[in-house]
Protein backbone atom coordinates (compact mmCIF):
# COMPACT_ATOMS: atom_id res chain seq x y z
CA UNK A 1 0.00 0.00 0.00
CA UNK A 2 0.59 3.69 -0.72
CA UNK A 3 1.78 5.33 2.43
CA UNK A 4 1.47 9.58 2.48
CA UNK A 5 3.21 11.82 5.03
CA UNK A 6 2.98 15.49 5.41
CA UNK A 7 4.61 17.95 7.72
CA UNK A 8 6.59 17.59 10.97
CA UNK A 9 5.71 13.77 9.98
CA UNK A 10 7.57 14.01 6.06
CA UNK A 11 10.26 15.64 8.57
CA UNK A 12 10.81 12.69 10.27
CA UNK A 13 10.21 10.01 7.31
CA UNK A 14 12.81 11.96 5.15
CA UNK A 15 10.45 11.06 3.07
CA UNK A 16 7.07 12.19 1.71
CA UNK A 17 6.08 8.97 0.22
CA UNK A 18 6.45 5.19 0.45
CA UNK A 19 5.46 1.69 -0.19
CA UNK A 20 4.36 -0.72 2.90
CA UNK A 21 2.83 -4.04 2.92
CA UNK A 22 1.43 -6.17 6.08
CA UNK A 23 -0.35 -4.56 8.50
CA UNK A 24 -4.19 -5.44 8.20
CA UNK A 25 -5.84 -2.20 9.93
CA UNK A 26 -4.28 1.04 10.95
CA UNK A 27 -4.35 -0.06 14.49
CA UNK A 28 -1.09 -2.33 13.12
CA UNK A 29 0.06 0.24 10.98
CA UNK A 30 0.81 2.72 13.63
CA UNK A 31 2.59 0.04 15.64
CA UNK A 32 5.02 -0.46 12.35
CA UNK A 33 5.43 3.36 11.92
CA UNK A 34 6.98 3.53 15.45
CA UNK A 35 9.10 0.49 15.89
CA UNK A 36 10.63 1.52 12.29
CA UNK A 37 10.32 5.41 12.85
CA UNK A 38 11.04 5.78 16.99
CA UNK A 39 10.43 9.74 16.92
CA UNK A 40 6.94 8.72 16.07
CA UNK A 41 6.56 7.36 19.43
CA UNK A 42 4.01 9.41 21.47
CA UNK A 43 2.97 11.56 18.63
CA UNK A 44 -0.18 13.03 17.67
CA UNK A 45 -1.37 12.14 14.24
CA UNK A 46 -4.27 10.68 12.74
CA UNK A 47 -4.59 8.10 9.89
CA UNK A 48 -6.19 8.86 6.70
CA UNK A 49 -7.33 6.05 4.41
CA UNK A 50 -8.83 7.14 0.98
CA UNK A 51 -9.16 10.66 1.95
CA UNK A 52 -10.98 9.67 5.05
CA UNK A 53 -10.21 10.44 8.39
CA UNK A 54 -10.14 6.16 9.75
CA UNK A 55 -10.84 4.99 12.99
CA UNK A 56 -8.16 3.21 15.35
CA UNK A 57 -8.56 -0.11 13.88
CA UNK A 58 -9.99 0.78 10.36
CA UNK A 59 -8.94 -2.46 8.08
CA UNK A 60 -6.63 -1.59 5.33
CA UNK A 61 -6.60 -2.91 2.20
CA UNK A 62 -3.84 -3.34 -0.80
CA UNK A 63 -5.22 -0.38 -3.02
CA UNK A 64 -5.65 1.95 -0.01
CA UNK A 65 -4.37 5.69 -0.24
CA UNK A 66 -2.83 6.14 3.25
CA UNK A 67 -2.07 9.31 4.78
CA UNK A 68 0.11 10.42 8.06
CA UNK A 69 -1.56 13.83 8.96
CA UNK A 70 0.10 15.52 11.93
CA UNK A 71 -2.42 18.31 13.96
CA UNK A 72 -3.54 20.46 11.05
CA UNK A 73 -2.34 24.24 11.32
CA UNK A 74 -3.80 25.47 7.85
CA UNK A 75 -5.16 29.10 8.09
CA UNK B 1 -31.05 26.04 -4.09
CA UNK B 2 -31.25 22.68 -6.19
CA UNK B 3 -29.12 19.70 -6.48
CA UNK B 4 -27.86 21.27 -9.87
CA UNK B 5 -26.52 24.36 -8.52
CA UNK B 6 -25.71 22.98 -5.41
CA UNK B 7 -23.61 20.65 -7.40
CA UNK B 8 -21.78 22.88 -9.90
CA UNK B 9 -20.77 24.86 -6.91
CA UNK B 10 -18.93 21.97 -5.63
CA UNK B 11 -16.18 22.37 -8.31
CA UNK B 12 -14.27 25.26 -7.10
CA UNK B 13 -14.78 25.81 -3.35
CA UNK B 14 -11.61 25.36 -2.24
CA UNK B 15 -8.30 26.87 -4.32
CA UNK B 16 -5.15 26.41 -3.56
CA UNK B 17 -2.76 29.81 -4.54
CA UNK B 18 1.17 29.56 -5.00
CA UNK B 19 2.59 32.02 -2.43
CA UNK B 20 0.77 34.63 -0.63
CA UNK B 21 -3.24 35.49 -1.50
CA UNK B 22 -2.34 38.81 -3.56
CA UNK B 23 -4.95 41.53 -3.04
CA UNK B 24 -5.80 41.99 -6.72
CA UNK B 25 -6.90 38.31 -6.38
CA UNK B 26 -9.39 39.24 -3.70
CA UNK B 27 -10.26 42.48 -5.24
CA UNK B 28 -11.49 40.41 -7.94
CA UNK B 29 -13.05 37.88 -6.24
CA UNK B 30 -15.36 40.57 -4.13
CA UNK B 31 -16.10 41.68 -7.90
CA UNK B 32 -17.31 38.80 -9.07
CA UNK B 33 -19.68 38.14 -6.28
CA UNK B 34 -20.99 41.48 -5.93
CA UNK B 35 -22.53 40.83 -9.21
CA UNK B 36 -25.18 38.92 -7.61
CA UNK B 37 -28.20 40.87 -7.48
CA UNK B 38 -29.94 38.77 -5.13
CA UNK B 39 -27.52 38.95 -2.66
CA UNK B 40 -27.37 41.46 0.33
CA UNK B 41 -24.20 40.54 2.35
CA UNK B 42 -21.00 39.37 2.16
CA UNK B 43 -18.71 38.18 5.07
CA UNK B 44 -14.88 38.32 4.31
CA UNK B 45 -11.90 36.71 6.32
CA UNK B 46 -8.74 37.57 5.24
CA UNK B 47 -5.48 35.56 7.59
CA UNK B 48 -2.12 37.61 7.08
CA UNK B 49 0.96 35.61 8.45
CA UNK B 50 1.84 37.78 11.47
CA UNK B 51 5.71 38.47 12.45
CA UNK B 52 4.91 36.75 15.92
CA UNK B 53 7.94 36.50 18.53
CA UNK B 54 8.52 32.99 19.58
CA UNK B 55 11.40 32.48 21.96
CA UNK B 56 12.99 36.09 20.71
CA UNK B 57 13.17 35.14 16.80
CA UNK B 58 10.41 36.77 14.79
CA UNK B 59 8.42 34.85 11.88
CA UNK B 60 9.86 35.62 8.66
CA UNK B 61 7.43 33.76 6.73
CA UNK B 62 5.23 30.11 6.99
CA UNK B 63 5.85 27.63 4.66
CA UNK B 64 2.20 25.59 3.76
CA UNK B 65 1.74 22.22 2.37
CA UNK B 66 -1.35 20.39 2.30
CA UNK B 67 -3.40 17.21 1.32
CA UNK B 68 -4.54 18.78 -1.34
CA UNK B 69 -7.44 16.57 -2.75
CA UNK B 70 -8.08 15.74 1.09
CA UNK B 71 -8.53 19.34 1.59
CA UNK B 72 -10.78 20.28 -1.39
CA UNK B 73 -13.09 17.19 -0.33
CA UNK B 74 -13.57 18.29 3.06
CA UNK B 75 -13.42 21.82 2.23
CA UNK B 76 -16.58 20.67 0.30
CA UNK B 77 -18.28 18.97 3.25
CA UNK B 78 -17.87 22.24 5.10
CA UNK B 79 -19.55 24.60 2.91
CA UNK B 80 -21.81 22.47 2.18
CA UNK B 81 -23.20 22.30 5.53
CA UNK B 82 -22.54 26.02 6.02
CA UNK B 83 -24.61 26.61 3.36
CA UNK B 84 -27.46 24.57 4.34
CA UNK B 85 -27.48 26.22 7.69
CA UNK B 86 -27.26 29.50 7.22
CA UNK B 87 -28.62 29.83 3.65
CA UNK B 88 -25.63 31.09 1.76
CA UNK B 89 -26.10 31.29 -1.96
CA UNK B 90 -22.17 30.57 -2.77
CA UNK B 91 -18.79 30.44 -0.66
CA UNK B 92 -15.44 30.23 -1.62
CA UNK B 93 -12.03 29.56 0.47
CA UNK B 94 -8.03 30.53 -0.98
CA UNK B 95 -5.46 29.32 0.15
CA UNK B 96 -1.63 29.79 0.02
CA UNK B 97 0.59 27.05 -0.81
CA UNK B 98 4.38 26.98 -0.38
CA UNK B 99 5.77 30.12 1.25
CA UNK B 100 4.14 33.40 2.58
CA UNK B 101 5.93 35.91 4.12
CA UNK B 102 5.01 38.08 6.99
CA UNK B 103 2.54 40.85 6.38
CA UNK B 104 1.17 38.42 3.42
CA UNK B 105 -2.08 37.29 2.81
CA UNK B 106 -2.67 33.35 3.09
CA UNK B 107 -6.36 32.76 3.51
CA UNK B 108 -9.60 34.21 1.88
CA UNK B 109 -12.74 33.31 2.64
CA UNK B 110 -15.93 34.55 1.86
CA UNK B 111 -19.23 34.11 1.69
CA UNK B 112 -22.49 35.49 0.25
CA UNK B 113 -25.94 35.06 1.78
CA UNK B 114 -29.29 37.42 1.45
CA UNK B 115 -29.52 38.18 4.77
CA UNK B 116 -26.01 39.58 7.13
CA UNK B 117 -26.36 37.04 9.85
CA UNK B 118 -26.38 34.18 7.49
CA UNK B 119 -23.37 35.58 5.79
CA UNK B 120 -21.20 36.20 9.15
CA UNK B 121 -21.90 32.93 11.15
CA UNK B 122 -21.29 31.04 7.57
CA UNK B 123 -18.09 32.36 7.03
CA UNK B 124 -17.68 32.09 10.46
CA UNK B 125 -18.10 28.47 10.91
CA UNK B 126 -16.34 28.05 7.50
CA UNK B 127 -13.20 29.76 9.36
CA UNK B 128 -13.29 28.08 12.50
CA UNK B 129 -13.82 24.07 10.85
CA UNK B 130 -11.09 25.09 8.58
CA UNK B 131 -8.58 25.47 10.61
CA UNK B 132 -9.44 22.74 12.33
CA UNK B 133 -10.37 20.08 10.07
CA UNK B 134 -8.48 20.74 6.58
CA UNK B 135 -5.31 18.91 6.13
CA UNK B 136 -2.53 22.06 5.76
CA UNK B 137 0.08 22.64 7.30
CA UNK B 138 2.23 25.41 8.64
CA UNK B 139 5.76 25.51 8.99
CA UNK B 140 7.23 28.59 10.72
CA UNK B 141 10.28 30.11 9.54
CA UNK B 142 12.61 31.94 11.47
CA UNK B 143 15.32 34.65 10.59
CA UNK B 144 18.41 32.36 11.15
CA UNK B 145 16.29 29.81 8.91
CA UNK B 146 15.29 27.25 11.64
CA UNK B 147 11.31 26.57 11.77
CA UNK B 148 8.90 25.12 13.92
CA UNK B 149 5.54 23.44 13.10
CA UNK B 150 2.38 26.18 13.77
CA UNK B 151 0.01 25.15 16.32
CA UNK B 152 -3.54 25.58 15.55
CA UNK B 153 -5.41 26.87 18.75
CA UNK C 1 -3.45 50.74 22.84
CA UNK C 2 -2.74 54.07 24.16
CA UNK C 3 -4.66 57.08 24.64
CA UNK C 4 -2.60 58.92 22.15
CA UNK C 5 -3.27 56.14 18.60
CA UNK C 6 -6.80 55.63 20.05
CA UNK C 7 -7.83 59.83 19.27
CA UNK C 8 -6.01 59.61 15.43
CA UNK C 9 -7.93 56.57 14.89
CA UNK C 10 -11.27 58.69 15.83
CA UNK C 11 -10.62 61.14 12.77
CA UNK C 12 -12.08 58.72 9.91
CA UNK C 13 -13.91 55.87 11.17
CA UNK C 14 -16.86 56.70 9.51
CA UNK C 15 -17.05 57.87 6.19
CA UNK C 16 -20.00 59.02 3.83
CA UNK C 17 -19.32 57.78 -0.15
CA UNK C 18 -21.14 59.93 -2.58
CA UNK C 19 -23.10 56.83 -4.73
CA UNK C 20 -22.22 53.55 -4.34
CA UNK C 21 -18.89 51.94 -2.23
CA UNK C 22 -17.05 51.03 -5.70
CA UNK C 23 -15.01 47.72 -5.70
CA UNK C 24 -11.82 49.66 -6.68
CA UNK C 25 -12.37 51.40 -3.12
CA UNK C 26 -12.49 48.72 -1.29
CA UNK C 27 -9.26 46.93 -2.57
CA UNK C 28 -7.66 50.02 -1.89
CA UNK C 29 -8.92 49.54 1.64
CA UNK C 30 -8.39 46.00 1.96
CA UNK C 31 -4.45 46.69 0.87
CA UNK C 32 -3.65 49.75 2.79
CA UNK C 33 -5.23 47.24 6.14
CA UNK C 34 -2.92 44.29 4.75
CA UNK C 35 0.11 46.30 5.36
CA UNK C 36 -0.07 46.13 9.18
CA UNK C 37 2.76 43.20 9.86
CA UNK C 38 1.57 42.64 13.39
CA UNK C 39 -1.89 42.37 12.57
CA UNK C 40 -3.45 38.54 11.68
CA UNK C 41 -6.83 38.69 10.64
CA UNK C 42 -9.19 41.32 8.88
CA UNK C 43 -12.86 40.02 8.71
CA UNK C 44 -14.95 42.66 6.40
CA UNK C 45 -18.53 43.06 6.07
CA UNK C 46 -20.17 44.25 2.65
CA UNK C 47 -23.57 45.40 2.39
CA UNK C 48 -25.54 45.29 -1.27
CA UNK C 49 -29.16 46.59 -2.18
CA UNK C 50 -31.02 43.24 -2.88
CA UNK C 51 -33.62 44.12 -5.56
CA UNK C 52 -36.09 42.59 -3.21
CA UNK C 53 -39.25 41.81 -4.20
CA UNK C 54 -42.35 43.95 -1.93
CA UNK C 55 -45.61 44.35 -3.27
CA UNK C 56 -45.11 42.54 -6.52
CA UNK C 57 -42.69 45.55 -7.51
CA UNK C 58 -38.96 44.73 -6.88
CA UNK C 59 -36.86 47.74 -5.29
CA UNK C 60 -34.67 49.46 -8.09
CA UNK C 61 -32.30 51.70 -5.46
CA UNK C 62 -32.34 52.79 -1.98
CA UNK C 63 -31.40 56.38 -1.38
CA UNK C 64 -29.76 57.46 1.38
CA UNK C 65 -29.69 60.11 3.94
CA UNK C 66 -28.07 60.75 6.78
CA UNK C 67 -27.47 63.12 9.76
CA UNK C 68 -23.60 62.84 9.02
CA UNK C 69 -22.57 64.93 12.19
CA UNK C 70 -24.12 62.76 14.80
CA UNK C 71 -23.82 59.58 12.45
CA UNK C 72 -19.42 59.83 12.72
CA UNK C 73 -19.58 60.96 16.26
CA UNK C 74 -21.70 57.31 17.56
CA UNK C 75 -19.72 55.41 15.10
CA UNK C 76 -16.60 56.34 16.70
CA UNK C 77 -18.40 55.12 20.14
CA UNK C 78 -19.12 51.99 18.67
CA UNK C 79 -15.50 51.57 17.06
CA UNK C 80 -14.08 52.25 20.28
CA UNK C 81 -16.25 50.30 22.31
CA UNK C 82 -15.41 46.98 19.71
CA UNK C 83 -11.78 48.22 19.79
CA UNK C 84 -11.44 47.70 23.45
CA UNK C 85 -14.30 44.37 24.17
CA UNK C 86 -12.43 42.47 21.06
CA UNK C 87 -8.45 44.21 20.80
CA UNK C 88 -8.99 45.32 17.39
CA UNK C 89 -6.02 47.13 16.07
CA UNK C 90 -8.34 49.24 13.75
CA UNK C 91 -11.23 49.46 12.44
CA UNK C 92 -13.52 51.73 9.63
CA UNK C 93 -16.78 52.04 7.80
CA UNK C 94 -17.60 53.04 4.59
CA UNK C 95 -21.47 53.76 4.25
CA UNK C 96 -23.30 55.48 0.83
CA UNK C 97 -24.94 58.53 1.09
CA UNK C 98 -27.56 59.11 -2.04
CA UNK C 99 -29.04 56.91 -4.53
CA UNK C 100 -27.05 53.48 -4.45
CA UNK C 101 -29.07 50.41 -7.70
CA UNK C 102 -30.00 47.33 -7.04
CA UNK C 103 -27.11 45.16 -6.87
CA UNK C 104 -24.58 47.84 -5.91
CA UNK C 105 -22.35 47.89 -2.93
CA UNK C 106 -23.99 50.58 -0.12
CA UNK C 107 -21.97 49.31 3.05
CA UNK C 108 -18.31 48.55 3.68
CA UNK C 109 -16.96 47.86 7.47
CA UNK C 110 -13.30 45.99 8.42
CA UNK C 111 -12.11 45.23 11.40
CA UNK C 112 -8.53 44.17 11.71
CA UNK C 113 -6.93 42.45 15.32
CA UNK C 114 -3.74 40.00 16.05
CA UNK C 115 -6.38 36.74 16.19
CA UNK C 116 -9.08 35.78 14.03
CA UNK C 117 -12.01 35.27 16.90
CA UNK C 118 -11.22 39.20 17.88
CA UNK C 119 -11.31 40.56 14.24
CA UNK C 120 -14.82 38.06 13.08
CA UNK C 121 -16.93 39.40 16.96
CA UNK C 122 -15.99 43.12 16.27
CA UNK C 123 -16.66 43.12 12.84
CA UNK C 124 -20.21 41.52 13.92
CA UNK C 125 -20.95 44.31 16.56
CA UNK C 126 -20.03 47.09 14.64
CA UNK C 127 -22.07 46.05 11.76
CA UNK C 128 -24.83 45.28 14.26
CA UNK C 129 -24.50 48.34 15.95
CA UNK C 130 -24.44 50.25 13.27
CA UNK C 131 -27.93 49.10 11.58
CA UNK C 132 -29.26 50.05 14.86
CA UNK C 133 -28.01 52.87 16.29
CA UNK C 134 -26.30 55.26 12.98
CA UNK C 135 -28.94 58.16 12.25
CA UNK C 136 -28.81 56.84 8.86
CA UNK C 137 -32.60 56.57 6.26
CA UNK C 138 -32.36 54.59 3.43
CA UNK C 139 -35.77 55.51 0.18
CA UNK C 140 -36.62 52.22 -1.21
CA UNK C 141 -37.45 53.13 -4.67
CA UNK C 142 -39.04 50.82 -7.31
CA UNK C 143 -39.82 51.31 -10.91
CA UNK C 144 -42.57 53.68 -11.26
CA UNK C 145 -40.63 55.75 -8.97
CA UNK C 146 -42.94 55.08 -6.18
CA UNK C 147 -40.87 54.55 -2.79
CA UNK C 148 -41.25 53.93 1.22
CA UNK C 149 -38.84 53.84 3.95
CA UNK C 150 -36.39 51.39 4.57
CA UNK C 151 -37.24 49.31 7.86
CA UNK C 152 -34.24 47.29 9.75
CA UNK C 153 -34.61 43.99 11.40
CA UNK D 1 -34.05 76.57 18.43
CA UNK D 2 -33.29 74.98 15.16
CA UNK D 3 -35.07 71.90 14.45
CA UNK D 4 -33.39 69.80 11.47
CA UNK D 5 -36.01 66.95 10.34
CA UNK D 6 -34.93 63.24 9.00
CA UNK D 7 -36.50 60.51 6.58
CA UNK D 8 -39.88 59.99 6.73
CA UNK D 9 -40.14 62.98 8.94
CA UNK D 10 -38.65 65.20 6.73
CA UNK D 11 -41.27 63.98 4.24
CA UNK D 12 -44.01 64.65 5.91
CA UNK D 13 -43.00 68.77 7.20
CA UNK D 14 -42.12 69.09 3.97
CA UNK D 15 -38.55 70.17 4.79
CA UNK D 16 -35.25 69.12 6.68
CA UNK D 17 -35.32 72.57 8.51
CA UNK D 18 -36.73 75.20 10.80
CA UNK D 19 -36.79 77.33 13.53
CA UNK D 20 -39.69 76.78 16.55
CA UNK D 21 -39.50 78.91 19.68
CA UNK D 22 -41.27 77.76 22.93
CA UNK D 23 -41.11 74.33 24.17
CA UNK D 24 -38.43 73.70 27.55
CA UNK D 25 -38.19 70.51 27.13
CA UNK D 26 -38.66 67.56 24.52
CA UNK D 27 -41.85 66.30 25.29
CA UNK D 28 -43.11 70.09 24.96
CA UNK D 29 -42.06 69.71 21.62
CA UNK D 30 -43.48 66.65 20.70
CA UNK D 31 -46.84 67.89 21.39
CA UNK D 32 -46.53 71.02 19.79
CA UNK D 33 -45.17 68.99 16.57
CA UNK D 34 -47.85 66.70 16.63
CA UNK D 35 -50.39 70.13 16.61
CA UNK D 36 -48.54 71.77 14.35
CA UNK D 37 -48.74 68.22 11.85
CA UNK D 38 -50.96 65.48 12.74
CA UNK D 39 -49.28 62.95 11.09
CA UNK D 40 -46.70 62.88 13.15
CA UNK D 41 -49.38 61.41 15.72
CA UNK D 42 -48.76 58.05 16.75
CA UNK D 43 -45.41 58.34 14.64
CA UNK D 44 -42.18 56.44 15.95
CA UNK D 45 -39.72 58.88 16.33
CA UNK D 46 -36.63 60.36 18.93
CA UNK D 47 -35.38 63.41 19.13
CA UNK D 48 -31.73 64.60 19.23
CA UNK D 49 -29.94 67.40 21.40
CA UNK D 50 -27.08 68.09 20.12
CA UNK D 51 -26.64 65.18 18.64
CA UNK D 52 -27.29 62.47 21.08
CA UNK D 53 -30.70 61.09 21.91
CA UNK D 54 -32.44 62.87 24.38
CA UNK D 55 -35.04 61.42 27.28
CA UNK D 56 -38.42 62.35 26.86
CA UNK D 57 -38.55 65.39 29.26
CA UNK D 58 -34.79 66.57 28.37
CA UNK D 59 -34.66 70.56 28.70
CA UNK D 60 -34.12 72.79 26.12
CA UNK D 61 -32.16 75.68 25.47
CA UNK D 62 -32.58 78.34 22.38
CA UNK D 63 -28.59 77.28 21.40
CA UNK D 64 -29.63 73.66 21.16
CA UNK D 65 -29.77 71.54 17.59
CA UNK D 66 -32.45 69.68 17.86
CA UNK D 67 -33.02 66.83 15.58
CA UNK D 68 -36.02 64.97 14.42
CA UNK D 69 -35.48 60.97 13.70
CA UNK D 70 -37.57 58.50 12.57
CA UNK D 71 -36.38 54.86 13.17
CA UNK D 72 -32.93 54.21 11.32
CA UNK D 73 -32.25 52.02 8.08
CA UNK D 74 -29.13 52.10 7.27
CA UNK D 75 -26.72 49.50 5.31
Amino acid sequence: MKILAFGKIAEILQKDEMELSGPEDTLALRKRLEIDFPALQGMDFKIAVNKKIASENFRLNKEAEIALLPPFSGG
Amino acid sequence: MDFFSRSIKMIAQLIFIKGSVGSELIAKEIINFSTMKQVGAHSIFIGQVRNDLIGGDAVQAIEYTAYEEMAKEKASEIIRTASGEFQLEEAKILHSIGKVKAGEICLFVIAVSKHRKGAIHGCEQIVERLKQELPIWGKEIFSDDSHQWKVNR
